[in-house]
């Protein structure tokens, strides 16, 4: 592309011919909106990756700090591999066009249209499948970020990272085939827009079987009470939260999956504003329930509250007005304040919440679509249930086998001396004295 | 033999104010260390994520002083004078002997290397 | 928006017929028009949304780390309450389509376009009213941002929030309706682009009258002398500022509010420009000065240049050139090295320098604007008088309101502990020992 | 821009007539495509901008917490610099239009076009100057981040600082417009994309002539061995790698200079999905590789991988598959396994691993152009050697003449107390005791 | 005299039992400091970025707790049984003679002051 | 009793250099405290955001080590010929008597503890 560099000085200077050089426009407003849509997924796509930061951030600020860096190193890792699977298999397996509507056969690598595409070859009235496989494949290592936070502190690397693998290859591909593939689900008119069961749940019922087959941090659960072991950065956790307060515009409004016509960029509008709000709903409301019952406020619950605001708009951040989307975010920050503790009482050790926030604010996001009239309870639960059986169970199976096979779980005095040291052989912070 | 140290655990916002009283008193030196404190002040709970806890240890300052004997009964007097708020948690000082001192520069001992 | 995912990869493997999933092409070029320019206030709106976070790191790295944690729920609390108190009454309020020009009765909530706007019903000059609401929601969130810095340290959760929801629900829309909602100013020949005054400004003289009725932290100033209480993380810091940077091209380039035109969007990159010289230099003469002046450079004043180059720039990012650009930051630079000790002097204490970057600085732009002939002097100095007594005023009242009815700041004892332990029970650095 | 803000809520009332502040839609197709292309540059720009508080964010946390403020300080100093540098002189030594291929004698400011420009005084076959200029003003300033990390904790802050200012307004444009300018490297056939030879390679270079003349930190290499001096935040360290990453899109994405057309746009989505299959591929390889190698794996060499990634794919991120995208990524992570190490052999002491990431992998990335066929073999080995040669060169006789005119280490006592205390007199975590 | 000091340095996760354990004894106070140990546990190495080296510290907490000479024998006694994990790096207790004890708050003395 | 405590504070890039030294006489291991160390070399004053402040404090290391009695003098010399710059803050070293050693991990007194 070099030349083209060369013009805009030339310009100035008025130097140079430029028909050399020149870019063409578009042909019709038929290419427009194929480009403006093409934009939509560019944009958003590069805002959901933001969130694979936000989630590292998120998980090494609530972890202590002598796991910060393996907390650090899954969430780079996980990322890495869930592009890689998904390239390899996951999204020809999501998206097989025509298929039986349960799983896909179709184990093919993606391959992106030819390069200087002729707009007669192009999708007009879609996006290039090069920008819709850049947006899509950021979504399946959303979920996988959501199982690491979960199983923080106590797993292995490798069998982690076998998980993972697992999941974006073929788990979460098949799965979301059902819906966003074309399958039988989409078909019987299960509704969830952006993926609060798709994504959110699918990564919190992962996480919950791994919880469930790991067993508790040691020293977690102590004569029947809980011993909280406080995150080791707040800071960063607030970093990671706002990252992905920012990203989920992109993971909302790039779902609108158009932005060609004034019809489509109204609703990616509508869309923001009302995922803002749901955020900002949790939130708050986090903050007055933790003051009211606790007497004092809690940060990680007023994080945590934000992103089950997020999280309960997803699956429908479009039909609701703004003030229903406050109230779908708020009954999100409702649902981590009673949630968190309830999961401690069961014994449950989710090390940031994962589940709370993306597994049963999930479930309440999917459930009012219903109200919204987008679909009915029927499908919803219906939809629900699909999503839960399956990644649980396999997710279960999964666990079981790679605690059969290498263990999933390190040693106790690696937990005790912290996973830096033990599993990586560095810390996060070697300078600073621990307490 | 005839020098001291004087180890005293204070409330971290009284440390400038001892470190003055010392330094006008003559104290030429002392080590301070962030510690964490347990006694009577200790003990009361907070919440983290819906769960109780008891904040056990309290920030405390540990400030290690060594003085000749002649001057231990006076610097634990300014000590507890600065260092005092009168509510719980002020703090003690304790004194032991030192059999020995040296200047690491200058090789100087005992009372010549404070 | 299921089906519409399913085109792709059909598409690429040819397997399905088209139509049924078919996105619409824009229907003329009106509609490419404000699909641009709603557009423009999407992407603007969520940088300055990522302001937020940059206020969030800058504040929580410029105070001392027993409070650190307690910075942070400010700045999500206050967020979230200035988008729910911003379309509770605020949007309405500072945009009221006609009135006496002071002040709008006009308390009602804002309400959206409908689902999939028919372009027959659209502001086709314009742009979406759900993409207008989020960008202007994001300018309050800023001025309230800028509040919680200056009275860190010391103020009391609660008041500070209550005083919150009066900035960002009436105090600033009113005073905002009367440029940008067309009020009296405007009509006077004010200008003010993107908000040196409206929002900035405003936000110091809030900060201001608090920073007076709540009085120096404890041991500030003593027997005279400043006594440095040096922020705990300059990390932090640094990222917040980068952050604050990035956010402002969305903040003064989304102000140009149009991008449909040629003439549009070159304005835009020509504002792009600017606000990135106007910051460069900033900084640069903060290190300079603070290096001749102190003899060794100051980061967190290069920091505070930066950000007042960028306070300096906004209330005319576009009519100068970039040479012009360069010495309107230049001079907030200087103004940030005088006045920050100069505060001191007086015993104001502003925790993170928020005056001088953002109400002094604030301005000197806005009188700047004069110099590039986009208003008369006379004209700018009756738009800062304006905003400085109408929010100074109402900001003191509301301030000693507080104080007698519920006292806005916490106690010695919580105060020397930190507000962290004493408010929340938590710390944003538990395992590491602060000196 | 006052009066436009008035129109939404007017128009949710219907309460005013629209024609006096109505925005123009595009005039035509041509202009449509000039409107894409700049949008691109300032998207791409502020992504690129972006990059810049990766670096910070990365050297901040590969550096040792006594140096960890001045690393910043530098890092916004020389961002800065860059910018005004660029301004004055770079832009338009870049970009002369016709000369004679090496050298342009074009030392004037950079002016852009007037407010308000007319669609047919703008060149609609490109984009605005104004945007050309943001955008590539971004990577001069990368170009120099690169410098400050390798030299990190022993150079002084003036004479770097001095080295910022030649470099990005003098050497790198030179260099720059033997081929983005369309000086000889380009009428040669040399191609490289996006900057792996022209932006990473010659920071690279000007940081290896740096770290011969400066020498190794005290105590890094003692009786033959070398002394790990572990980075003091890995946290911080990660965050600037994701931040580097998403800022890569933007890096690689607006290299492709339009965006008017489907081709444009689709090559422009195949950049974006290239780019981050490389990264993926360069982390996952290091992470296996230190797994291997060293029985444990190194969080820092799993950053340096997908950096390594980034760089080896951006000479040429638009012709490869993306399979063929991942073995160009994949070698990057390579790459730096080996050499980071071997560069130690070489008492070469490079803090953060800049030489390896941006001179080593991006030589690598250079060659690969001729391996997807868009430059012949020889092309590419003549501009890489041109561009190591001029840079490495000028590089080594400036430092020398810096070192004999003002020296350019610091003391050993500043050096063994830290850079913080001694040239800022003030440190990044004043709270937190060190080790 | 008769008040003594007692150092301990211990795992770091063997603070809570050993805190509680000293509790139940009646200590009503100590001092915490982390700290690095260098002793037999000590020495394994680690690679970072392929370079090797030896871990020479390793985290160990230490505990001052004063006592009543008198107390001193099963205070040490305690200590050992609730730190002990059989490992290698359990740590050492140490006794000193303290020759004056001080409350800040109330300026008593010796055994009263503890 | 035979036994001593020897508390040295020395500065922190001296550390690595007087452990292989102490390790080289024979002492099996140490307790390291980052301290801030206040004397001779405090005071300078530098610029924070405009307003001057003195820096009272400085960064050094205590080394705690005990050893048997007959060692002690050994030990201190080491220290002060390898802490040595004969800059000022090099540092002090302070010996102190032990009344009980005890090896946490076996119980082993005194010698046999260390
Ligand atoms: N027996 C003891 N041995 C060593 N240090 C002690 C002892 N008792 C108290 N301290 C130290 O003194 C501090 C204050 O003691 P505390 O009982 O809380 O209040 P007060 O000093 O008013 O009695 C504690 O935090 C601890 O650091
Ligand atoms: N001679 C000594 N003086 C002071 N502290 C010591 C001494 N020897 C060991 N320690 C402390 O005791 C800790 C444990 O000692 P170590 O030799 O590692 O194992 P063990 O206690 O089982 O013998 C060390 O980390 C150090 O803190
Ligand atoms: N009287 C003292 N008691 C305890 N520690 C001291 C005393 N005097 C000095 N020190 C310690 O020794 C360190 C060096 O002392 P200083 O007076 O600065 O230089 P020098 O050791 O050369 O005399 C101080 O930082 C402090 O930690």
């Amino acid at each position: 592309m070099t030349l083209k560099r060369l013009i805009p000085t030339a310009v100035l200077l008025a130097a140079l011919p430029m028909g050399a050089w020149a870019n063409d426009p578009p042909g019709s407003l038929e290419e427009v909106g194929y480009i403006m849509t093409t934009l939509l997924f560019l944009v958003g796509g590069f805002l959901v990756f933001w969130m694979a930061a936000g989630f590292a951030m998120l998980e090494a600020g609530l972890v202590r700090s002598k796991n910060v860096a393996m907390q650090l190193t899954k969430n780079m890792a996980l990322f890495s591999i869930a592009a890689l699977m998904y390239w390899l298999v996951g999204f020809n397996l999501m998206y097989p066009g025509e298929f039986n509507g349960y799983i896909a056969f179709n184990f093919v690598p993606t391959v992106l249209e030819p390069v200087g595409l002729d707009s007669a070859a192009a999708t007009l009235d879609y996006a290039s499948v090069g920008s819709d496989f850049f947006f899509q494949l950021m979504f399946v290592a959303a979920t996988a970020s959501i199982v690491s936070g979960a199983l923080a502190e106590r797993i292995k690397l490798w069998p982690f990272l076998i998980f993972v693998v697992v999941l974006t290859g073929i788990m979460y591909p098949i799965s979301g085939s059902w819906q966003w593939g074309g399958g039988w689900l989409s078909k019987l008119g299960f509704s969830d827009f952006a993926g609060s069961t798709i994504v959110h749940s699918v990564g919190g019922w992962a996480a919950l079987a791994g919880a469930l087959v790991l067993g508790p941090r040691i020293g977690k659960y102590k004569d029947g009470r809980t011993v909280p072991m406080p995150g080791s950065n707040l800071a960063l956790a607030t970093l990671g939260t706002f990252i992905l307060w920012l990203g989920w515009f992109g993971f909302n409004g790039g779902s609108q999956l158009a932005m060609g016509t004034v019809g489509d960029i109204t609703d990616v509008s509508r869309i923001f504003a009302n995922t803002n709000m749901a955020a900002a709903a949790g939130s708050v409301v986090a903050l007055i329930l933790t003051q009211i019952l606790y007497k004092k406020p809690d940060l990680t619950m007023v994080l945590n509250g934000a992103l089950a605001g997020l999280v309960s708009i997803t699956a429908e951040p479009l039909a609701p007005s703004l003030a229903g989307s406050i109230l779908i975010g708020a009954v999100g920050g409702v649902i981590v304040v009673i949630t968190v503790p309830l999961l401690d009482k069961l014994k449950i050790d989710d090390v940031v919440g994962a589940i709370p926030v993306h597994l049963i604010a999930g479930i309440w996001g999917t459930i009012a679509v219903a109200f919204s009239g987008s679909a009915t309870i029927g499908a919803q639960i219906t939809g629900i249930l699909a999503y839960g059986v399956f990644t649980f169970v396999i997710s279960l199976v999964l666990w079981f086998v790679l605690k059969a096979v290498m263990g999933i779980r390190v040693s106790e005095e690696d937990e005790i001396n912290g996973l830096d040291m033990a599993e990586l052989g560095m810390e996060a912070y070697p300078e600073f004295s621990k307490g | 033999m005839n020098v001291k140290l004087i180890i005293a655990t204070i409330k971290p916002f009284k440390l400038d104010e001892v470190r003055q009283a010392l330094t006008s008193a003559g104290v030429t030196g002392m080590m301070v260390t962030e510690i964490k404190g347990f006694g009577a002040q200790s003990g009361h709970t907070e919440i983290y994520r819906g769960a109780e806890y008891a904040v056990n240890f309290v920030p405390k300052i540990k400030i290690e002083v060594v003085v000749p004997a002649s001057m231990a009964e006076q610097i634990v007097e300014i000590i507890t004078k600065n260092a005092q708020t009168g509510k719980i948690g002020d703090g003690k000082i304790f004194v032991l002997d030192v059999s020995q001192a040296v200047r690491v520069r200058t090789g100087e001992t005992n009372e010549d290397a404070l």
